[in-house]
């Protein structure tokens, strides 16, 4: 899966970012997983509820798309967003003290795990509808091209999205307006129990990019680098004007679907396969094999990011509900009568 | 003031607006070139430009989604729906998304978009083309629903639904367009939430909205010579609704008929004679009577049609049981 | 009569209505291989083949759309919605295309299909996941919508909406899926339009449906303790609508009350109690009390969905004001 | 835009069909364009109401399409229906009948223009919701599959439908379960008022068949020979089990968007290039010039059509109004309660 191009862009990558870009990068990988173990912890102690999907495996993608972003551009994310959320940069306490519900939520309780919000850091939202975010995005691409800014709007979704309509009317709408859009898909396999081939009539996901005159690209998603890489060229084709990419990060979740789902449809060999390619490993090995990084350096980060995790849960757990007076506030941002 | 059609009214609305704000923003099938299937935007284009005037593909789902889009981006976009009946395909962007961001990220997104839709029948356009999905809105917190009867209201109440901040579903209905009226020139608001009382009258309160608020004066004229004196509320909003003009007028009349085109069973009819209710029973001598349209996919045949929608002459049968 | 679960019991109607007529199928996201993302469809794959339990792709649009073209090309679908709240970008083809097919054509096209989806609140799932939806179907005519409470309707209503004509919306309970009750095996049809009178009282009437209807026997218990005997009655079908038992059973307690879960404004109950009024309100002490959800998107947080959320407690203190 | 491939095609069909048949395409062509002449005669005179959409310019392709035909494969359609009702052998009389809104029309008076339906040659509806039809004859297309018939389905719908999510979910379904779906689309240049490359990023629209794996033609849809050509491969194949197809019929509509549109956002010089290459026109010309057909064979036919759409006028005209009592009638198939 790891195609000789996506080796040679990940060199690149290895060879233009400095050590401690790499180390951020490995940083992030490290707090995602560590942040989505203890989640799955935590739900399994009955701290956090509903429906949650874990974001372990996946990491390569959030952390080395994200990274390829600014501050004030744009993320738009679905229910699987954890990690897309942190990688943007949002505290760690923030996002558990969102799943377990309380004020101090990154979305004060009422979104949970999958509709964490943060303004600051403009991720703009984990969207529990399949396909849902990719107008959304759309709409922020139109809003940028139309303040005539600089930014860009990064769109996470699976390939389970794919087969909506939503896809391609986006897609068409961004392309026709050249809107500055990287949609990214995170082709896992899997939807839910459903294998990419059950559902969609085309595998190779990112060659939907060119009936809409797109450049898409496949990478392995379990190479940061290889995503960082192919975000970056998309980018800075979005801020040149030129428009929209489609780029597939072909990755693999570690978890079923979500905390309920023993994913019992897929084999443990097939599973071994994969994490055996884990992206946090993968990069480590660089690290220390390429760049010379002493392992004691990585196991500072992997202690620091315990620690931070180990604190984002304790604030989560400490922290207050939402005052149940509050119930009905914010329905609407005006008071404008009765049902208000 | 200006005599000046239901159509042009809003042609202002959105010309001052767009002159006021340079946020705002029209989007939608037809709505540049062509001027708008309904000529709602006619001209808007030439003045503004196509950043500000945007024609979109035919795909209701994501014009919508990327009007929410934009709003989240700062933008305060207007997405023209070529009608009501293609709302349906942007239902999940409308439920899902516009009514629900503001509350479950916290209270930390807006979404203000103003989503315009021509809607109602009478025109043999069939059954895909004739129908009137107020109370679908209405029964989905998160949206406000606006849906006015008069060129005056037109106006004001689209400058209301653009200057706020949360998604307002604002309802046309497609037999108004020509209709003429005295409109205010210039700075003119009407608020949410203020029904309009159109006709005072003592025997029976006729509550409405949209263009069978003249079916109901019409009804009144009649009900006028039989010696029935029909009192005619104008309910101009339905989210959020104003069930206290009601209830004071159902005091004095003791009797009410609720008369609104979309179908019969499960409109917005009964929501506010629900309302009614639990706020007046003991005013009110005899239960609340509804006229709306049948429950019946529209049939094209002209006869038939007629037979289906509410009617002047619906009205005043009911209200001579009624009285 | 053995006790299974209502999911067992939806399995077995599945199971025994695809045995009986090979026209019957199922279609819908992970019904297959996953058996259903509740497990409804468990399974089935096993025993019918790949042929008769297709798994689709995420496109609810055009699964149901699929379903409805394969109903009119002779064959019985029975499309599984994973759950309501995504039907809501199905809405285009069940309003505009499956609702109106048998009518607009001039009853010359029959589309006998069945569309299940779960819904429902309760399980911190967050504002996009927890909604009920039957007051959308219940306005718009064409469409037939059931609402089982128990194992044995969830049965026997399944088994007689495959068995006739007409588009159902089928909506059952996320919560209810584990609930055990008696259920007759084999042969056993509960007709449409025949509301279930579950208890029987003098005080007030409970009018419920889906998963209130236990919550209002949770309430009718306590509030038996409290010398009031409250009647409770399940409608089971929105469309039709058995408004004769409700108004039957009025016209001995004068006083009821509508417990559903969609929200309270422009829900089932106000349309409900619309029509009890109009049969009944002679009979009426007192307004028609609702309890249903607030006018919110769910919060996540699990005290404040409770709030949210219609409950025994409600119930009780309205029936307490009322009697 | 006549491709040469076209042309090729379109002489192979020349002379693999036999004169009667030729005629008989003619014949059909000349009934739809007579028809809606008509039709706007008509609707000018308050006989017919509502939206109206006519065909006149597009008949090759309903007519080219539908030829390849048995009469019991499927049609699906739009609004703009007429022609592909007729093609497929619906009587003008029931049609014209529907127009007036009469009890004797195809559809009972119930549907109008919009919405004919003729269930006995499988014409299985004008849908008025673009893009609306394409997963209807998805699930048709399932139903022969179901019951292993040998029967396609042929889908038209315009070039603006070709935006609709639905398009998307359709060709994907089509194409994952292998369905004997031919997708016709009528491109015509304009969606309304709005240009076809103001909808769509791609204006080569067949080439949207690519990424799902089917084959995807444009042809010169103002010559039914290449329409009727191109029809029969996609059936060939469809009835073979190979799946569906997509064909991108190029033509031209004489008129506005419905009567009620006076198409001024298109040049008199535009309509006059494509009036030159009308589909009548061009058959009639190589039926003197190549088959030596005489003159006046033409000419008979002519007039029998004439006769038909006279009488069909006569018919609709006098015509009972469906009985109001009627009015509830059919809303459901089963009276099972109060509503029903
Ligand atoms: C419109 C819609 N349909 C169905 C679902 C239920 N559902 C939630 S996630 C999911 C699978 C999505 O898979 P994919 O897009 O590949 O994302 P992944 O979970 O693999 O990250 C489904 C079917 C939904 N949330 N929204
Ligand atoms: C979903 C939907 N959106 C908008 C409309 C209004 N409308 C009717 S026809 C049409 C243009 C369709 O163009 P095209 O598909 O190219 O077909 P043509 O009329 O050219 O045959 C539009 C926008 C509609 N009927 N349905
Ligand atoms: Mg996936
Ligand atoms: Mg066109």
């Amino acid at each position: 899966m790891a195609l000789e191009r996506d080796k040679l862009t990940a060199e690149r990558a290895l060879l233009t970012l400095g050590e401690s870009e790499l180390l951020e990068l490995y940083r992030r990988m490290n707090l995602i997983r560590r942040f989505e173990d203890r989640t799955a912890e935590m739900y399994a102690r009955g701290k956090i509820t509903g429906f949650c999907h874990l974001y372990a495996g996946e990491e390569a993608v959030a952390v080395g798309a994200i990274f390829a972003l600014y501050d004030k551009d744009y993320v738009v994310s679905t229910y699987r967003e954890h990690g897309h959320c942190l990688a943007k940069g949002t505290p760690p306490r923030k996002v558990m003290a969102e799943l377990f519900g309380k004020e101090t939520g990154i979305s004060h309780g009422r979104g949970g795990s999958m509709h964490l919000f943060d303004p600051n850091l403009r991720f703009m939202g984990g969207y529990a509808i399949v396909g849902g975010g990719l107008p959304l995005a759309v709409g922020l691409g139109l809003s940028i091209a139309y303040k005539e800014e600089p930014e860009v709007v990064c769109c996470f979704f699976g390939d389970g999205a794919l087969p909506q309509g939503a896809f391609h009317e986006s897609l068409n709408m961004a392309s026709l307006w050249k809107l500055p859009v990287i949609f990214i898909c995170e082709n896992n396999f899997y939807g839910m129990g459903t294998l990419v081939q059950n559902a969609i009539c085309q595998q190779e996901l990112y060659r939907f990019a060119e009936p809409y005159k797109m450049p898409g690209v496949r990478v392995d998603g379990m190479d940061v680098l290889a995503v960082y890489q192919a975000t970056m060229e998309a980018t800075a084709r979005a801020r040149e004007g030129e428009g929209p990419s489609l780029i597939e990060a072909v990755t693999y979740r570690y978890r079923g679907h979500s905390m309920s789902d023993p994913a019992e449809y897929r084999s443990k060999r097939e599973e071994r396969i994969w994490q055996e390619r884990d992206p946090i490993k993968t990069l480590r090995r660089r690290l220390v094999g390429e760049r010379r990084v002493p392992e004691s350096r990585l196991e500072a980060i992997e202690r620091e990011v315990n620690a931070i995790i180990d604190d984002a849960v304790r604030y989560a757990d400490e922290s207050p509900e939402p005052a149940l007076s509050d119930l009905m506030k914010n329905v609407y941002v005006e008071n404008g009568g009765p049902q208000s | 003031m200006a005599q000046i059609s239901y159509r042009e009214a809003l042609n202002q609305a959105l010309a001052e607006e767009m002159t006021r704000d340079d946020r705002v923003f029209i989007m939608g099938e037809e709505v540049g070139y062509f001027g708008g299937a309904f000529k709602v935007t006619d001209g808007l284009l030439a003045t503004f430009g196509e950043k500000r005037v945007r024609d979109t593909p035919i795909s209701e789902l994501s014009i919508v989604g990327a009007g929410i889009g934009a709003a989240m981006g700062g933008l305060k976009p207007i997405v023209e729906l070529m009608t009501v009946n293609f709302g349906l395909l942007a239902m999940d962007q409308i439920v899902n998304h516009a009514a629900k961001i503001h509350y479950m990220f916290g209270g930390q997104a807006k979404v203000p978009i103003v989503i315009r839709a021509p809607q109602g029948g009478g025109h043999q356009l069939g059954a895909q083309h004739s129908q009137s999905l107020e109370a679908y809105f209405m029964h989905c917190p998160g949206l406000r629903v606006v849906i006015p009867a008069s060129p005056a209201d037109a106006k004001g109440l689209l400058k209301t639904a653009i200057r706020q901040d949360d998604p307002v579903i604002f309802l046309e209905h497609e037999s108004l367009y020509g209709m003429k009226g005295e409109v205010p020139e210039g700075e003119h608001l009407v608020p949410f939430g203020v029904a309009n009382l159109m006709r005072q009258g003592k025997d029976v309160t006729i509550i409405s909205y949209s263009k069978c608020v003249y079916d109901s004066m019409r009804a009144a004229e009649a009900l006028e010579n039989e010696g029935i004196d029909a009192e005619v509320i104008d309910l101009r909003t339905l989210n959020p609704l104003d069930i206290g003009a009601c209830v004071e007028s159902i005091k004095k009349t003791a009797k009410a008929i609720m008369v609104y085109e979309g179908w019969r069973t499960g409109g917005a009819g009964a929501e506010v004679a629900a309302q009614i209710y639990e706020a007046a029973f003991d005013h009110l001598d005899a239960p609340i009577e509804r006229v709306a349209t049948k429950d019946v996919p529209m049939p094209y045949n002209a006869r038939m049609e007629r037979a289906a929608l509410p009617s002047p002459a619906d009205i005043v049968k009911v209200a001579e049981r009624l009285v």
